[in-house]
C-alpha cells in the first residue's frame, strides 16, 4: 500500500545532507514550508544549494537557515527586501553566492526541468546583464535567451491538503512555486494544514498529482508538528 | 508651473486602460492606479504571484497572509478570480496576454529602452523579480516614474545609464511633468501639465521631443 | 462589462475565414467541440489549416469537416484509426497534407506557444523520422530535438461550464488538449455544457483562466444550440 | 515447445511491477497487463490523455464518453485519481516521473531501439500518437510482442529495420517464448518458455543471445 505520510517534519528531511540542492517554496513567506525549514535547520545539513524566488523574510524558515550559515548559494528572482537582513549580511560579506534569475525564467526553468525540456528560448532577460554570457538566438524576428532546466535533490513545499497518495491542494496565492518544484525535485516533501482520506480530494481540482511527491508531514496551521501515527514512506 | 501628483499620474494612467483589459500593476508607485480605475469600467488585474482577478485591500483585521500581490501586501480576490502556479501565471505574462502593464521606472530611452532594476551600484544588492517578464509580457507597456531625478536629472534619456530591464518595449511614459508616446519616430508629447512651456520641457529632458498634433499644452 | 458569452454557436465561429488556422479540442471525441465545427462547416470557411490530436472519428464534428473538404492541412498525433474514414480517403488522394507530431511534442509545442517560449529542445523523436531535418543538441549527455510553437488563429474547445468572464472548467478527460490550445491562440472560443454565474466557479478549481477566452457558447448535452440572452463578446 | 499465452505475457509483465509503481501501459497487447496486477500491490496507472489512477473498465451501462483511455476505450478513475491536461500530462512522462511504461512492439534491436509505430510501407497512413513520449519517458521501457512475425521472422533484430520509435530505450522484453533483458553486453535470457532450448531459441531469434545466470530453461 501507498502511504506518503510521515510523523514528523523531522522525519521528513532526516535524509537531507551536506551539499543538496533544495528548493524552497513560497512567495515572501505565503507558501513558505516554514516547519519544514526548522526541522532542515535542526538536521544540521550545510553547504546547501537553496531555490527560492526570495532570500528570506525576517526572522523565520529561510532566513533562519540563512543565518545559521547552512546555504553556500541560493538561486532567486528577489533578494533585496526591506526584511531580507540575514541573507544581506551574507552577501555583504560574501559568505553566500547568488545566482539571480528573473522570476519567469526562474519558474519556466523549474518547470522545465519537472517537464523533461532540455532547453529553452525565452524573451525575458535578452540584452540584459542577467543575460550575459548565455546563448541568444532570433526567432521569428524576436530575440530570445537560452535558459536550462534547474533540478534539485529535494524539494520542500507548503500546501493546504494532501492525502496519503501524495496528491495536494494549495490555498490562494500560497500555491505559487509549490507545484513547479514539485516535479522538479528527485524527493520532494511537502507540509499540509490537513492530512485527508484518498477520496476527499476532488480529481478536478488537484493540482500537484501524487506522482510528484513522496512524503507529507501534517503540520496544522498555527501548532507546531507533532507525531502523528501514519506510516514512513 | 505645477507638477502632477502621485494621485493626478495615477489616475492619468487608469484614464487610458480601457473596459475589460487584462492588467498587471507593477510594485511601487503603478500600484496606486487601482485606486483610480474608473467604477463603470471592468478591468482584471493579474498578479505575478498567481492570481487574476485581484481585487482591492482587505478590510483591516480581515487581511490573509496567503493572499497577497506582489508586493507582498495583502490583497483580496473578485468573483470570478483563479489562482494559478508560478509557471502558468509568467507564462501567461510571457505569452503576451495581458493588455496593458504598469511598470515603475529608473530611467527610459528615447527608443523605448527600460532600466528600473538596478542601479548598477558596486554594493547594492540587485533583485530583478518580475520586472524583465513584464517589460516583455504585455501588449502596451507603460511606466510611471517622476520626470527628473532627485539631482535634476532627466530620467528620460538618449541612452538608459544603468542596466536595462527589457529592450524597446516601453509603449507610454507618464511623469509628474508630461505624458509622452514611443513612436518610431521618437518620443511624442501626448500631455504636458499646466504652465510648463514646450521648450522648456524639451530643456529639461535633454532628448529631442516632438509634440503630438493634439497635445494640451496650457501656456506656450 | 465583460460579457463573453455568445447567443449561438453561428455567432461564436462568425468570423473564421478561409485559409485560418483553427486548433479543435478534443482527444478523440472526448472534448471535441462538435456543435461548434459544425457551426464552422454552416459557415463555409475553406482551405483552414486543423491542430487537432487525431484527424476525426466517424461522422461527427472533425471528420464531418474533413468530409465536407474544407481542410488543407492537418498537424495530429495519430489520424489512423479505426473510424477515421473520412481522413483516410483525402489522405490517400492527396488532397490534405498531414503534419504528424508525436503527441508530447505537439502537446508541448501548443503550450510553448501559449506561454511566448520560442523554441526547446525535447527528447521525444530524436532520432526518428519525425525529427528528420530538424536541429538536434546533445545537453548533459542526452540527445534532444529543437521543436517551435504552433500558434493558431482561432481555437474551437469544449468545457463544462464557463462564466461571463471566459473561466473555464472541464469534465475527466475531456480536458486534454483544450487548456493548452486556449492559450495558444489568438481568438478562443469555447462550448461549455452550462454557463454559470460569476462567483459559481471555485478560483482553486479554474482550469482556464478567462483571460485566454474570447468567446462561450452554451450547448446543453445532449442538445443542439439554440439563441440564448446573452450579450455578444 | 510450448508459448505463453497473451494472458501468461500480461501475467508475467504484471510480476515486474512492483509495489507503489506509476506505470502506462500502452495500448493493444499492455492493456491487457492490468488485468493482471496482483491484488496485494497498490499500483498507480497513468494514462496519457490526462489521468492518474485510471481503475478498470466501468460495468456496461456505466460508460461515460468524457472518461477514457489512450486507446479510446471507456475506464473509471479510483479514489485518489487526478485529471491534468495534455501539456502536464505529457510533462509528466518527458519528466520521467513514471516508474514503467509498457508498450507493443515491430522490432527491438540487440541495442534496445524500438520500432513499433509505423511499417514503413508507402501506403501506409502513418500514426505516432504518444508512442515517442513512452520510450523516452519512463525509467523502465518494457515491451511486450510476439516473438516471431506471422511469417516466422525475428521480431528482435540486429538492428530495426522499421521506422524508429526511440533509441537504446527498452529496458526488457516481455515475448511468448521469453524474457530477455537490453545490457550494455547485449541481450540476456532472463526466462525461456518451457520446453524451448536455449539454443533454439538463439537460432529462432537470429542474433546472439547471454544467459542469465539463473534463467529458467527447463529442457536443454
Amino acid at each position: 500500500m501507498i502511504n506518503k505520510i510521515v510523523a514528523t517534519v523531522g522525519e521528513a528531511v532526516a535524509d537531507i545532507g551536506d551539499g543538496a540542492t533544495v528548493m524552497i517554496g513560497g512567495f515572501g513567506t505565503a507558501g513558505m514550508p516554514s516547519e519544514l525549514i526548522d526541522a532542515l535547520i535542526e538536521r544540521g545539513a550545510r553547504d546547501l544549494t537553496i531555490v527560492n524566488n526570495n532570500a528570506g523574510n525576517g526572522d523565520v524558515g529561510l532566513a533562519l537557515l540563512l543565518k545559521a550559515r547552512r546555504v553556500r548559494k541560493i538561486i532567486c528572482s528577489f533578494p533585496r527586501q526591506a526584511d531580507s537582513w540575514h541573507f544581506d549580511a551574507l552577501f555583504k560579506t560574501g559568505e553566500i553566492e547568488l545566482e539571480l534569475v528573473p522570476q519567469g525564467n526562474l519558474a519556466e526553468r523549474i518547470r522545465a526541468a519537472g517537464a523533461g525540456i532540455g532547453a529553452f528560448y525565452t524573451p525575458t532577460g535578452y540584452g540584459t546583464l542577467l543575460a550575459q554570457g548565455k546563448e541568444t538566438r532570433t526567432i521569428d524576428g524576436r530575440n530570445y535567451v537560452l535558459e536550462h532546466p534547474i533540478r534539485a535533490d529535494f524539494a520542500l513545499i507548503k500546501a493546504l491538503r494532501g492525502d496519503r497518495w501524495g496528491n495536494l491542494v494549495y490555498r490562494k496565492t500560497a500555491r505559487n512555486f509549490g507545484p513547479i518544484m514539485a516535479a522538479a525535485a528527485a524527493c520532494t516533501i511537502a507540509q499540509v494544514r490537513e492530512v485527508v482520506n484518498l477520496c476527499d480530494l476532488d480529481p478536478e481540482a488537484i493540482v500537484t498529482p501524487g506522482i510528484y511527491v513522496k512524503r507529507i508531514a501534517e503540520v496544522p496551521a498555527g501548532i507546531k508538528p507533532v507525531a502523528q501515527p501514519g506510516a514512513a514512506a | 508651473m505645477s507638477r502632477y501628483t502621485r494621485d493626478q499620474m495615477a489616475a492619468r494612467v487608469a484614464r487610458d486602460i480601457p473596459d475589460g483589459a487584462y492588467v498587471n500593476l507593477g510594485i511601487g508607485l503603478p500600484t496606486l492606479v487601482a485606486n483610480h480605475l474608473p467604477r463603470d469600467r471592468e478591468i482584471i488585474l493579474h498578479t505575478e504571484n498567481g492570481l487574476l482577478g485581484m481585487g482591492p485591500a482587505p478590510e483591516p483585521g480581515s487581511e490573509d497572509a496567503d493572499l497577497i500581490n506582489a508586493g507582498k501586501q495583502p490583497v483580496t480576490a473578485l468573483a470570478g478570480a483563479s489562482f494559478f502556479h508560478h509557471a502558468d501565471s509568467f507564462g501567461m505574462m510571457r505569452g503576451g496576454h495581458l493588455d496593458y502593464c504598469v511598470l515603475g521606472g529608473f530611467q527610459v530611452s528615447v527608443g523605448g529602452d527600460l532600466a528600473n532594476w538596478h542601479t548598477g551600484t558596486k554594493d547594492a544588492i540587485p533583485a530583478v523579480g518580475g520586472a524583465m517578464d513584464l517589460a516583455i509580457g504585455a501588449k502596451h507597456v507603460y511606466v510611471m516614474m517622476d520626470h527628473l531625478t532627485k539631482k535634476g536629472e532627466s530620467k528620460i534619456v538618449a541612452q538608459c545609464t544603468y542596466p536595462l530591464t527589457g529592450i524597446g518595449c516601453v509603449a507610454r511614459i507618464f511623469t509628474d511633468l508630461a505624458v509622452l508616446d514611443v513612436t518610431p519616430a521618437g518620443l511624442t508629447v501626448v500631455e504636458i501639465v499646466d504652465g510648463l512651456p514646450f521648450d522648456e520641457l524639451v530643456r529639461m529632458t535633454g532628448v529631442p521631443l516632438h509634440r503630438a498634433p493634439g497635445a494640451q499644452a496650457a501656456a506656450d
